[in-house]
């Protein structure tokens, strides 16, 4: 029953599927290094962004571009207010990183509810129909839904890597991240840093609630429940810090579970990936990173040249 | 040219730096000394904004130095090395240097590695594994990178081998007198540091207690006495 | 008239339905019908001239603010019968109903289980033994399928409706060719979809929730699986057929409740949402259980009333167990049987040209 | 009155898991989440254990607990590999993982949940009974918290949440100290659970999940982390406060959210108005980063 | 004298980087050695191995009669090893005399069982506990800062704590690295009384410093490390006399 063709589709819709969790993951990892915050708020964000874009497609039947922009300065503006109004005050007051932690969860229990005053709790899509146009390629179906969430997860990754390691601003981030203080010596501003990556994570919400709600429809609460747990998980597994690891993560562990149910009964799918988490956490502490190369480091023993000193005295 | 008015900065309850009042120019060679918790480093922290909790007034070059501002402050062209924390431990050397140099230019890392040809050899490793007095090497040459008007060097020496506290004082008279860079130098080390500093303060409880030449301070007999 | 209703004191009872989070789509439309009910009754006199009150609360689908609920209803507003629905909530508070000796009623829950959780605790509804028994039983003697594929979510419904549907396909001599759960709030099934795929069942049951039965279903259909598929009850729903749109075509949902045949009410009731809300109900089959559901309670008042007994829940239930048959406006008749049952005729739709269209029903 | 009762059972349960969940998380610094899973462990095995074995139900709440109390080894074992950010997930795959599988087999009756279980106590004034019971229960809680983190054991368990490679270098064992304080977190958690279970009859594995977590944790946290009086006075806090508003005769279709958001604003509030929590003290950085119960600190604050 | 601390055949490495290349040491009751090398040449990494930091690649460490090697850092603490940082570490939300009284040894409170039945007697240990403190801190001339929160000290201050901190527990061999590293000069002689004294109590101290006439002053042997060996030891004056260690380590010039 298992044909090549099953496990092409696998690898294929599997793959795009895995898009949304790719940008929320990094969104994550990202704000995690730079501002150094566990920010669970940002279930928060995806869903003012999310109900942003439902306003502009649904209510006002804006076009795409438009749409998606409108969603874009809401996120930015939930998100930099964010880190302006509250993430800064805990950060001046010398808060507790469990201060930080409720406060962001809180925040975006508040922001759930918010939107369930206002929008209602049925689920709802960006667009009326969830179906899309499908291609077949080879007995593969490709629905124009995936090639539109690859290319642009794609497109994003690669401006946010030549962005990190080709600009000087990608390099400031880097600097805060390390030491913020250190940062500031040499001319940094940290509240620009801070501000310049919650910006960078409200784009990459943006685009993944964009695609999340062309293909699932979304109630409020589950960024919260649901996405965000898994940015966590790929966050914690790519090793804290590891920004663009975090993504591969994500998408790895998205195609472990769609994969899995191959072997296994669905219903334990979700228990595997808890499984894979607290064994890697245990085993593989700084996530599956590789061992830094030190090759490079080499120095002669102290032995070369003690071969020349005569012992000098006896105990 | 830097003027400080009163110059008084607080933690909670306690004075660290009490009603300090000095100027020196741009080029200076000033060392700064004093007991363990007379204020040196919260003093330094001043001069570039560091310390929250200040009032008086701190000028650099005319402009202002705004409290909690720092990125600001350093920009007038003043270079920093506090006495801990002073390098990016995750990240390898060249990167410390090139995020040191990117505000002004990477063309200073050549020289870096002259003062300090250890850092060559290590360009890859991680800051945070290096040795204690490794990373004083890295935390100087770091300052060094931005080509300051004025280097604020809080203990550089402490931890590093005599062959390597002599190069780095050295150095740092040298890069005074070609550059003309100042220098604001607090150690403990007070016999060194005096043949390179021409001007000596001494701190005790957050107040100037002795400001003259280092000449005039050496020659002191009863120089623990100051402190 | 309306006018002695009011003066005399009110009879009062309780409702507990989810209002907001995911489950509120069904809520709010089922609430609208109770109160639609309450007016209707008032507005013929009430019961022996007291009105009916209902009084109407929250509990979100949600076991323990179900308990929280329901000792309100018990404890602070002291009602004699109160009604609830969804599984997990309806197990969560059967205890308190047989402790305190309430009587509790519930309606639009279907697992099997709910027929036996104590003295106190009746449904009006039936349950998915009804339905899904005969879902099966259709698809494989009316509909000819042999190879079921069967999905659903890993809730309280999901797991019973699932179970009971696969025990009568195969009793009826079909093979379950596929049988699995996810968990609610999932976003891709692709895994789910390709096997299923691979396994090319005849006929798919989809045993869950509407938002995730609409994403199961718009990744079948893109990813080129075409089998009939059905539903149950929450499928029901014009939403579904707008977000699925072509791919809706051909889904057969079932109904526990009469259709406008069966019922001459119904159409009169349809028109009224129409006018309301320019819409169909959400979950039409179930509105109707709960617009009927305040006439059993006005009946057992009345039983109680004339009886002259006082208004306790021990009453209540005596009355319901005296009454045992009630002809209800938009459910025909109802019986609720000794083993706290109920038996119903269940109906057969099928998405058509957009529309849920009536193809066969089921009388036993 | 009724009503009011079975308020305050909630609320003492809520009493004892916040103060437990504050020892291991506020004075120990171990970054936890799983403790749900603890209560739920002693529900589920009390309430097993009382259904299928028939174990009378005062011995199966003890059961339960110390049941909880042996399985905390799946928390404090990684803890002495990890700490900090990734025992934070450990814990939560750890807490997830479990109560999946208690969501997916049958014998536990999986997402419908344990119905019918023995409830501790009948007659007349069972929940009275039970209040006072809960409320000694409670107080026996606060009480060993507050009495094992003052003084000498609670000086080694700060020192341990400073910098445990130094603590360790001053031959003092970490992995003693953690092992002992989820052990005991985790056994008062089971315990609640048990209690629990014995009293409303019904558990969910929904009732355990993340946002109990963090329910928990706003409780410790805006109650005032490592301080006695914090998560007494957090969770007696928020637990009357949503059923407090339920009394504000909100419109009924959008009372969740409405009381959702209220609350989470009060939350809100309290974090920006009393960052060190309701309890803690003007100190900066409140309860949570100062060690301040020595005797020889206490000596100098009485004399000041 | 006998030997307190025997290391054999050390080796460890990182990477490329040797940082202890067949190390052979041992430490002699009241004997003061002086451990001294360029920056980078292995001392620290020594006192991790030794105190169990890190974990060596081979070779063996022995503890009075143990073999400590294979041992956790806090079991090598208990049979009698002390130790500074050369930075800090203080535990930093508590006040300076805890800093130090966690470092008591075997505190009875420590242990829960104890604290559940036998507080009187705990009371009379902590009395004793917290004179022996505030002693040892008057003997680093801190003792006024006893009640303030240790992170609010100054750099050199806290190096003093540090070193108060390793003194507490009484052990049998005590690393100090670098101890006089930001220490103002006036705290000199108190420093070498301090140490003097511990070691005339019959500990083997090892102190790491670049200040070459500390060590000159305090130590009784001095060994030279470089990258990662062993090179040379005996005193200052005849490992200053060899021009080649004093061209690896002094840049050429003779000191003084
Ligand atoms: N974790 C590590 N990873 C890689 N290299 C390391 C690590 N720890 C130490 N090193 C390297 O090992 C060498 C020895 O370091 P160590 O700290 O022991 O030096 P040291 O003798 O104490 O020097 P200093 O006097 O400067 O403190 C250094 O070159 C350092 O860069
Ligand atoms: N973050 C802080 N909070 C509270 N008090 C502080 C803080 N930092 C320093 N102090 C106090 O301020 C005083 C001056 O400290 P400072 O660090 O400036 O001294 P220093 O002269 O640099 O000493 P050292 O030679 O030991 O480095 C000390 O008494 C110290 O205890
Ligand atoms: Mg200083
Ligand atoms: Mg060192």
């Amino acid at each position: 029953m298992l044909t090549w063709g099953i496990l092409g589709q696998l690898l294929w819709t599997g793959f795009a599927a895995a898009t949304y969790y790719c940008l929320f993951a990094v969104a994550f990892s990202l704000v995690l290094k730079v501002n150094k915050i566990w920010n669970f708020a940002q279930a928060g964000v995806m869903v003012f962004s999310y109900f942003a874009l439902l306003v502009a497609f649904r209510h006002w039947s804006l076009a795409l571009v438009p749409a998606i922009v409108f969603g874009l300065l809401i996120t930015l503006g939930v998100s930099l207010a964010l880190e302006r109004y509250a993430f800064m005050v805990f950060r001046d007051r010398n808060s507790s990183i469990l201060t930080l932690f409720i406060f962001t969860i809180v925040f975006s229990e508040f922001s759930v509810y918010l939107i369930e005053l206002a929008f209602g709790t049925e689920p709802q899509t960006l667009y009326p129909s969830l179906l899309w146009p499908v291609d077949l390629y080879g007995g593969i179906a490709i629905s124009h839904w995936d090639l539109m969430a690859i290319v642009v997860t794609a497109v994003l990754m690669l401006l946010l890597y030549l962005f990190v390691y080709r600009t000087r601003y990608g390099q400031y981030l880097i600097a805060v991240a390390d030491n913020e203080n250190l940062a500031e010596i040499y001319g940094i501003s940290r509240k620009r840093a801070y501000g310049v990556s919650i910006s960078i994570a409200a784009v990459l919400i943006t685009a993944g609630m964009y695609l999340f709600g062309t293909k699932a429809a979304l109630f409020p609460s589950t960024p919260l429940q649901h996405l965000l747990i898994f940015a966590v998980i790929a966050t914690i597994l790519a090793g804290i810090g590891n920004v663009f690891r975090a993504g591969i993560a994500a998408v790895a562990l998205s195609l472990i579970q769609a994969f899995s149910i191959l072997v296994i009964a669905s219903k334990w799918q979700a228990l595997l990936a808890y499984i894979l988490i607290f064994v890697v956490i245990i085993f593989f502490p700084r996530g599956f990173a590789l061992p830094r190369k030190l090759s490079g480091l080499v120095r002669p023993s102290g032995r070369s040249a003690s071969v020349a000193v005569a012992d000098t005295a006896g105990d | 040219m830097f003027e400080v008015q009163n110059l008084t900065a607080c933690y909670g309850p306690l004075i660290a730096v009490n009603d300090v009042s000095l100027s020196f120019e741009t080029g200076v060679r000033m060392g700064i000394f004093g007991h363990n918790g007379s204020g040196k480093s919260t003093f330094l922290k001043c001069l570039v904004g560091g310390v929250k909790d200040v009032s008086g007034a701190v000028v650099f070059g005319g402009s202002p130095i705004v409290a909690d501002q720092v990125h600001r402050n350093v920009m007038l062209g003043i270079g920093f090395v506090p006495q801990v924390q002073n390098v990016f431990p995750n990240l390898t050397v060249e990167q410390n240097l090139h995020i040191a140099g990117s505000k002004s230019n990477s063309s200073f890392l050549e020289e870096a590695y002259a003062l300090f040809p250890l850092l060559r050899e290590r360009q890859d490793q991680l800051a945070g594994d290096m040795s204690g007095g490794e990373q004083q090497m890295l935390a100087v040459s770091l300052a060094l990178m931005t080509r300051p008007q004025i280097l604020l060097l809080d203990e550089p020496t402490a931890g590093l081998a005599p062959a390597i506290v002599k190069n780095v004082l050295n150095s740092l008279s040298r890069i005074n007198s070609e550059l003309g860079t100042g220098l604001i130098l607090v150690e403990q080390n007070v016999l060194a540091a005096l043949d390179v500093v021409e001007r000596a303060i001494v701190l005790k409880g957050g107040r100037i207690v002795f400001d003259g030449a280092s000449e005039e301070l050496r020659a002191k007999e009863d120089l623990w006495a100051w402190f | 008239g309306d006018a002695p209703a009011a003066k005399k004191k009110p009879l009062r009872f309780g409702v507990a339905d989810p209002l907001t989070g995911p489950a509120a789509i069904f809520g709010k439309d089922q609430m609208q019908a109770v109160r639609w009910a309450v007016e209707d009754i008032n507005a013929k006199g009430g019961v022996n001239g007291h009105p009916l009150e209902a009084i109407i609360l929250d509990h979100q689908a949600k076991p323990e603010v179900g308990i929280a609920v329901v000792n309100r209803f018990v404890h602070v507003e002291k009602v004699p019968v109160y009604i609830t629905a969804f599984s997990n909530v309806v197990k969560a508070v059967a205890p308190i109903a047989n402790r305190e000796k309430v009587l509790m009623l519930s309606v639009g829950a279907n697992a099997p289980a709910i027929a036996r959780l104590g003295d106190y605790v009746y449904t009006t509804f039936p349950l998915a033994d009804v339905d899904m028994n005969a879902l099966g039983k259709y698809a494989y003697q009316k509909m000819g399928k042999r190879r079921a594929a069967v999905l659903h979510v890993n809730h309280e419904t999901g797991r019973d409706g699932a179970k009971v549907f696969s025990e009568s396909f195969k009793r009826a001599g079909g093979k379950i060719v596929v049988y699995e759960s996810y968990e609610q709030e999932r976003s891709d099934f692709t895994g789910l979809v390709l096997k299923v795929k691979a396994a090319n069942p005849d006929i798919i049951h989809i045993h869950s929730v509407i938002r995730d039965f609409t994403a199961v279903v718009a990744q079948m259909r893109q990813l080129g699986v075409k089998t009939q598929i059905t539903s149950y009850q929450t499928a029901f729903n014009p939403k579904m057929i707008q977000q699925l749109g072509k791919g809706a075509e051909g889904i057969i949902v079932t109904a526990l409740a009469p259709s406008v045949e069966d019922n001459k009410n119904l159409p009169a009731y349809i028109e009224r949402w129409k006018k309301a809300y320019k819409r169909m109900p959400i979950g039409l089959p179930y509105t109707q259980y709960f617009y009927d559901a305040p006439y059993i309670v006005a009946a057992l008042y009345k039983w109680v009333l004339d009886k002259k007994l006082p208004i306790t829940g021990e009453n209540m239930r005596k009355a319901l167990v005296a009454i045992k048959t009630f002809e209800q406006p938009l459910t025909n008749t109802v019986t609720i049987n000794d083993d706290h049952t109920v038996k119903k005729p269940v109906y057969f739709w099928q998405v058509k040209g957009g529309k849920f269209t009536l193809i066969g029903s089921q009388k036993d | 009155m009724e009503y009011i009762l079975t308020v305050m059972v909630l609320i003492g349960i809520n009493v004892i898991l916040a103060t437990s969940f504050n020892l291991i998380l506020g004075y120990g610094g171990l970054m936890s989440v799983a403790h749900p899973i603890f209560y739920a462990i002693g529900a589920y095995c009390s309430g097993l254990l009382a259904i299928h074995l028939q174990i009378p139900v005062p011995l199966s709440i003890l059961i339960g607990a110390g049941i909880a109390m042996v399985l905390s080894f799946g928390v404090s074992l990684p803890s002495l590999r990890v700490s900090g950010d990734y025992l934070v997930i450990a814990s939560i795959g750890f807490q997830l993982g479990i109560l999946h599988v208690i969501n997916n087999l049958d014998f536990t009756g999986a997402a419908g949940g344990l119905t019918n279980i023995p409830v501790l106590n009948e007659g007349p004034s069972r929940s009275l009974v039970f209040v006072l019971l809960i409320a000694v229960v409670a107080a026996c809680a606060v009480f060993l918290v507050g009495w094992i983190v003052e003084g000498d054991y609670g000086r080694a368990i700060t020192a341990m949440r400073n910098d445990e490679e130094a603590f360790s270098a001053l031959g003092r064992n970490a992995m003693n100290i953690k092992i002992v304080l989820f052990a005991i977190g985790s056994g008062m958690a089971g315990l609640a659970g048990a209690l629990y279970a014995h009293y409303f009859a019904y558990v969910t594995p929904e009732q355990f999940g993340i946002f109990t977590s963090a329910a928990l944790l706003t409780m410790v946290v805006v109650g005032g982390a490592a301080t006695t009086w914090g998560p007494l006075v957090g969770a007696v806090l928020l637990t009357t406060l949503p059923q407090a508003i339920t009394f504000l005769g909100l419109p009924v279709s959008i009372m969740a959210p409405l009381q959702g958001v209220i609350y989470t604003t009060l939350v809100i509030f309290f974090l920006f108005a009393r960052p060190q929590g309701l309890t803690g003290g003007s100190r900066g950085g409140g309860g949570l980063e100062a060690w301040s119960a020595s005797a020889a600190f206490r000596a100098r604050r009485d004399a000041e | 004298m006998s030997t307190i601390v025997r290391v054999e055949n050390l080796h460890k490495s990182f990477g490329g980087i040797v940082v202890a290349d067949d190390v052979n040491l041992s430490f002699e009751t009241g004997e003061i050695v002086g451990l001294i090398g360029p920056n980078g040449a292995g001392k620290t990494s020594l006192f991790n191995l030794i105190s169990g930091v890190i974990p060596p690649d081979a070779g063996s460490i022995t503890l009075g009669d143990h073999r400590v090697d294979q041992l956790p850092m806090h079991h090598r603490a208990r049979i009698g090893l002390a130790r500074t940082w050369q930075n800090t570490r203080m535990f930093h939300s508590m006040s300076v005399i805890d800093n130090l009284l966690i470092a008591t040894r075997r505190y009875p409170g420590e242990s829960l069982a104890r604290i559940l039945f036998r507080r009187r007697a705990l009371d009379a240990f902590r009395q004793e506990a917290t004179e022996k403190a505030v002693a040892l801190l008057e003997r680093v001339g801190l003792a006024d800062k006893m009640h303030e929160m240790a992170i609010e000290l100054s750099y050199g201050q806290q190096k003093r704590i540090g070193l108060a901190r390793a003194l507490m527990s009484d052990a049998a061999c005590l690393l100090l690295d670098e101890p006089m590293a930001g220490v103002e000069g006036q705290a000199y002689e108190t420093i070498i009384r301090v140490i003097r004294e511990e070691a005339q109590a019959g500990r083997a101290v090892c102190v790491v410093e670049h200040n070459i006439s500390f060590i000159r002053d305090i130590s009784d042997r001095t060994v030279f490390m470089f990258n990662g060996c062993v090179l040379a030891s005996g005193s200052v004056d005849e490992l200053t006399r060899d021009s080649q260690l004093t061209d690896l380590y002094f840049g050429g010039e003779h000191p003084q």
